[in-house]
């Protein structure tokens, strides 16, 4: 019996959203407003330079400033050097407040929490820093080049890309392309790239953290993951997570842009350090400039078509701009490897999904991760495909569409499978006139 | 030592105003704004912080009826004039028509920007209370949203504005 | 935070006198809109803030020759002046009610507009082609100025130490005005490029009189002089629009900015002039 | 002159977390009067994720919707969640809530098969009442249950479920990985408007139809698709954060440089929803947030080319790439030798 024939009391049904009545009264707490009393306000002394060696830094003159409760450095963080991905065993790359060189534009140096925010900046401008200028590198397919300068020096270690397994891309080998290639009718090339998005929910990233009498730490965040975001406090901080509560699951809008915990360690260790309580909300402009934003993608397709529009191999390089770490553009890459030759049934498939660094803002997740680029490169490809050929842009993806039973070139077998359902049923809502045979087509048939 | 030595310059004001139908007195600055001092002294948690330049709507009050900016506002120009914010205009046991087009109508997601919006929404009714889809999309086309795509909210407003603003 | 010294001058007297003894010290205020998103930003502290709403500066007044824009009008009243539905005020009504959102109209004022940066401050380009002039008051009394002499660039201008904007001049000449704002979005934000044109014509249909001004191509709107002069006498057929367009983006002095680059300013120059002027005779 | 094209994209969408490794977990609890907790650890963007919970735990234990309290703030009281992203939390908190809350439900037919004196399997939960099947008057309020629960029958009734996709490993010399938990479709279709004088290409209709497997809220569903399709067109035609990538030069920094899309620019949308059910999925569910935001420029673009006859490769689509690429059209054409 399929599912959807079955009948459901509340699943289906369109209730009514549980906190909808907060929204419309103006009465949902968000994290901003929450205050407590003695509570500090952050500022950040970022990197003027995108990418430079640390000789000195003093923080003395803002410790000085009356009104600051706390300021603190890489000298104050027990586990500096992390990464978002660890877990999933990428390597930690990132010191969350730079120690020995600085890599991008606005990385954070040193924190204030002072009794207002006007002298958290005042601070935070008094943080005096020296640097030997290193070379720096924008462009991540010169930052791919053999001879390009270093993005990042320090922990020793690094070429300007991620390794996957050892190797300069993550690689899927599908079928034999090489071959097919020689096979195909036609040879048809494509280059496309997106470029880099801030996610811009309304509410910017904030977080209060609050020392408690028993000792614990309490964060009040906008995370989009309570549990991530506070383990990777925990572990910078060297807590154990008795010792740390996270309290949230109300937020403004996220689109991945509350993923990467850009606050909350700060305002933990300022308040650790402090005693106090310590918000940090983020202003538009650290938002655009500061957090991980979408990267840019290069894209570069070679496909293999036959007269009648089957597309029998796919070969696609996929650049991905990770800024000047990782945050979590590997896995990123991977996603985009995985679904990069699109929703089509495609025997030869070969593909270098490339994570580079750039001494650039970081950059991590957003809605669509990978697909949405992938996305716009496939699709814009197979329109060239179909009006080189001369066949129907509708015509040409109903003919590779995958169906149930298919193959993907990660050799996964696809069971619930409507994308052809979708095209006609898009069709219809527009008004679109397809062809019976079009109209006839099911996912759930073999390909003719 | 002040730079204009006169019985004209001030730099702590009592300013004094109706807030949602009750009298209200702040001591400001002059250059507080009518946001900074709603949500840090008045506790008014629906007036927020999008932008702080007046880019998104998403603090926007009412100023005598008028949709204003609550970051581009001094607070001391509200002296004797009246501020409503959504708070004023219902509450969940008493729904002002707009609150309840805007849950009924899932004109709500994440809810930042809601109570800008229904506010913006209010000073079209009462201007004009049946206006058009068009007039409806221009009035709010100052207040961003991320979440909704605006559809749902065009759709909200619309229904109240059916029923002859009520 | 250093406190700020609010002075309120009740009448234009008042406000010279305290602006002649805080010279330096005082930012002025009328609406808030540019002060308050500089103060935020923590681009802006001044010692001391003179507020002109109080100034009794806020006003329209129409008469056969001249619409005068008191300083601290707000660019909402000016989107309400649309009738009778051509002259000079339906022009400051097409380009005002195209600024910013309502919430901005009612907030802006028409002194504090001709001190916006680009890539806001549109009006500035219609009151260029409309030949407005600024109305100035200081410890040295009343004077009057073009617009264009006004204006600097980049939100500079002309305005001498001690002085302030009491009134913006609107000519009430016969003519009909174009107005063209390219922008992305159809809602608020930025203009990419705004062309407005003024344009009187004999009973044959000739040009008698053309004047034409671009924003977003430059530091600061510009008349397009060599394309004004190019008009004077012709009947305005398309290729004489086409020329002009391209005439008015010869003068343009463009450089590229986030929101576009000096190459696009420069192409869309031309055709905004183009379809301001074609505007500016439908009218 | 203006000149109107349509262009479809169409896309496939993955379900969690590629790979796995992203557990959820529930735990659920009846109140002395029936009604429930509900704790979980995912968080509440504004899709709407605690009334799709809600929605999924009712379902299961057979209690009314308004029964349900849901407590998401708090990693003191809330299990643990991977978090609110990869289109992961209906599809991997559901399977989670589902078998929490069949838990809490086997626990209630147990005290209700007591308190009715018939077997736990004879029973069924419709509408908050345990009932014996085929003898619909034999039957008890779940409230009355829940009190027996407690004071007669000395048993809490409660349950927690956890889902794990778990990590896949990567095949190192071909690539090959269980990646999807599963995987939606949708295609987009884009009606657009070109000024070949400016540039500025306007969307004046789409239309977008996405499986996603059940639609536990419909009305959250279309909120998703509708807020969806309007972030994809703003990153399509509006944002452009570098607007000289890779240079970092002019990079927007607030709202006005952003130009993020308004409501004056929304077109008229059309939207449709299939529903073919994951065999995994809680009640066939898939993931529907993410991939209503990814066709929209491919879709445009392909809709200028057939307006203007220029392909645009990159993103965001701006005014200027537009302009330069009709200039290139037609000195391309200008060059052509005639014959």
């Amino acid at each position: 019996m399929a599912l959807s024939e079955r009948t459901f009391a509340v699943v289906g049904k369109s209730v009514q959203k549980i906190d909808g009545l907060g929204h419309v009264t103006g009465r949902t707490v968000y994290v901003d407003n929450l205050t407590f009393p003695g509570m500090l306000f952050t500022a950040m002394h970022r990197s003027p330079l995108p990418h430079a060696k640390i000789l000195h830094l003093d923080t003395s003159r803002a410790e000085r400033l009356p009104g600051v409760g706390a300021v603190v450095s890489y000298r104050d963080v027990p586990n500096n050097l992390h990464g978002l991905l660890t877990g999933l065993g990428v390597q930690a790359d990132e010191p969350l407040l730079a120690e020995h060189e600085v890599c991008w534009v606005g990385q954070p140096i040193a924190a204030v929490a002072a009794a207002d925010e006007d002298t958290a900046r005042e601070a935070a401008s008094l943080i005096r820093v020296e640097y030997e200028e290193l070379p720096a590198v924008f462009d991540p397919l010169e930052s791919l080049k053999e001879g390009a300068p270093p993005v990042r020096t320090a922990y020793g270690v690094y070429p300007n890309y991620y390794l996957y397994a050892g190797q300069p891309c993550r690689r899927i080998r599908y079928g034999d392309f090489e071959a097919a290639i020689q096979k195909a009718d036609h040879v048809i090339t494509g280059t496309y790239r997106t470029g880099p998005i801030e996610h811009a929910p309304l509410e910017t990233q904030v977080s209060v953290a609050v020392p408690e009498s028993n000792g614990r730490l309490t964060v009040y965040s906008t995370t989009q993951a309570l549990y991530f975001t506070m383990g990777l406090l925990a572990s910078l901080v060297g807590l154990p997570l008795s010792r740390v509560r996270f309290v949230g699951g109300t937020v403004g809008g996220g689109f991945g842009g509350k993923v990467d915990g850009a606050t909350e360690p700060i305002t933990g260790l300022l308040a650790l350090k402090s005693g106090r309580p310590v918000k940090w909300r983020f202003t538009r402009e650290e938002e655009c400039l500061y957090s991980s934003v979408r990267g840019a993608c290069h894209l570069e397709y070679t496909d293999g078509v036959m007269n009648d529009g089957r597309i029998i191999a796919r070969k696609v390089r996929s650049i991905q701009d990770s800024g000047a770490y990782n945050r979590t553009s590997p896995y990123g890459v991977n996603k985009n490897a995985n679904h990069v030759a699109g929703p089509y049934r495609i025997p030869n498939v070969w593909v270098d999904g490339y994570c580079v660094y750039t001494n650039k803002q970081p950059t991590s997740a957003m809605r669509g991760f990978g697909v949405f680029e992938a996305t716009f490169a496939i699709e814009v490809q197979m329109d060239r495909i179909a009006r080189q050929l001369g066949i129907d842009p509708w015509e040409i993806r109903f003919r590779n569409a995958y169906r149930k039973g298919d193959q993907t070139p990660t050799r996964e077998i696809l069971d619930s499978v409507a994308l052809i359902e979708t095209m006609q049923a898009a069709a219809q809502a527009a008004g679109i006139e397809l062809t019976a045979t079009q109209r006839a087509l099911s996912s759930k048939e073999p390909r003719a | 030592m002040s730079v204009a030595t006169t019985p004209a310059a001030q730099t702590e004001l009592v300013v004094s105003f109706t807030l949602n139908g009750r009298p209200v007195q702040v001591r400001t600055r002059a250059l507080d704004s009518v946001l900074a001092v709603l949500r840090e002294q008045l506790q008014i948690g629906s007036v927020r912080v999008g932008c702080n330049e007046g880019d998104c709507g998403v603090c926007t009050v009412l100023l005598d009826g008028e949709p204003h900016r609550g970051c581009l506002l001094p607070a001391f120009v509200a002296e004797g004039r009246e501020i409503t914010t959504v708070e004023g205009l219902g509450d969940v046991n008493q729904l002002h028509p707009l609150q309840r087009a805007f849950h009924e109508h899932f004109a709500s997601q994440c809810g930042f920007c809601t109570p800008g919006m229904i506010l913006t929404a209010k000073s079209l009714l009462d201007r004009s209370p049946a206006p058009s889809r068009e007039e409806i999309v221009a009035a709010i086309s100052g207040n961003l949203c991320r979440c909704t795509g605006y559809r749902s909210i065009i759709r909200a407003i619309e229904s109240v504005a059916q029923q002859g603003g009520r | 935070m250093a406190n700020i010294e609010l002075l309120r001058p009740r009448s234009v007297d008042e406000a010279v006198d305290l602006l002649e003894r805080s010279v330096g010290a005082a930012t002025v205020l009328a609406g808030g809109v540019d002060v308050m998103a500089g103060y935020y930003a923590g681009l802006l502290r001044p010692r001391a803030v003179l507020y002109l709403g109080e100034a009794g500066l806020s006003g329209v007044q129409t008469t056969a020759q001249a619409i005068t824009l008191g300083a601290t009008t707000p660019l909402l009243r000016l989107a309400e002046l649309g009738q009778p539905s051509n002259g000079a005020g339906a022009a400051l009504a097409a380009a005002a009610s195209r600024v910013g959102t309502r919430a901005i109209q009612i907030q802006a004022t028409i002194g504090g507009h001709l001190f916006t940066r680009p890539p806001y401050g549109d009006l500035q380009t219609m009151l260029l082609a409309l030949d407005a002039r600024v109305r100035l008051r200081g410890a040295a009394g009343e004077r009057e100025v073009s617009l264009d002499t006004f204006l600097r660039g980049n939100g500079e201008t002309t305005l001498g130490p001690g002085e302030l904007v009491t009134a913006v001049v609107v000519p009430n000449a016969p003519g009909h005005a174009g107005y063209e704002r390219i922008a992305l979005t159809r809602g608020i934000g930025p203009a990419l490029l705004t062309a407005a044109a003024w344009v009187d014509r004999d009973a044959d249909g000739r040009c008698r009189v053309a004047r034409i001004a671009v924003g977003g191509a430059g530091p600061r709107p510009y008349r397009a002089t060599r394309a004004e002069q190019a008009l004077v006498g012709r009947a305005l057929d398309d290729v004489a629009l086409r020329e002009a367009g391209a005439l008015a983006a010869e003068q343009a002095s463009p450089s590229d900015d986030t929101f576009a680059s000096a190459w696009y300013r420069r192409k869309v120059a031309a055709v905004a002039v183009e379809r301001a002027l074609r505007a500016a005779q439908g009218a | 002159m203006k000149q109107r094209g349509r262009g479809i994209a169409v896309l496939e969408y993955p379900t969690g977390m590629n790979q796995g490794g992203d557990p959820s977990q529930a735990y659920v609890k009846l109140k002395p009067d029936g009604t429930v907790d509900l704790m979980i650890g995912t968080v509440e963007l504004g899709e709407g994720a605690r009334t799709v919970m809600a929605q999924m735990c009712a379902e299961t234990l057979g209690v009314p919707y308004e029964s349900i309290v849901v407590r998401n703030e708090d990693t003191d009281t809330s299990p643990l969640d991977t978090g609110t992203f990869a289109s992961r939390a209906t599809f991997m908190n559901g399977n989670a809530i589902r078998k929490a809350a069949s838990e809490a439900r086997k626990l209630l037919l147990d005290v209700a098969g007591k308190e009715l004196e018939a077997a736990p399997e004879d029973l069924e939960v419709v509408n908050g009442e345990v009932r014996v099947k085929g003898a619909p008057e034999r039957k008890k309020r779940i409230s009355e249950i829940a009190a027996a629960a407690i004071y007669g029958h000395n048993t809490f009734i409660a349950g927690s479920g956890a889902f794990l996709k778990p990590l896949a490993p990567i095949d190192e010399e071909t690539g090959a990985v269980d990646a999807a938990a599963t995987v939606a479709w949708g295609t987009v279709i884009a009606e657009v408007e070109v000024d070949t004088e400016t540039g500025i290409v306007t969307v004046e209709r789409m239309t977008c139809a996405y499986d996603v497997g059940q639609a536990i809220n419909p009305a959250l569903v279309q909120g998703q698709i509708e807020g969806g399709a309007v972030m994809g067109i703003s990153s399509a035609l509006f944002e452009n954060l570098y607007p000289y990538y890779p240079s970092t030069e002019h990079q927007a920094a607030r709202f006005g440089e952003l130009q993020l899309i308004t409501a004056a620019d929304v077109p008229e949308l059309r939207t449709a929803i299939v529903e073919e059910p994951a065999p995994n999925g809680p009640f066939g569910a898939k993931g529907v947030g993410e991939m209503t935001a990814n066709a929209q420029g491919a879709a445009i673009v392909n809709a200028i080319y057939d307006a203007v006859g220029v392909w645009i490769t990159e993103l965001p689509v701006t005014p200027e790439k537009v302009l330069r690429a009709l200039e290139a059209k037609q000195q391309a054409r200008e060059s052509a030798p005639r014959g």
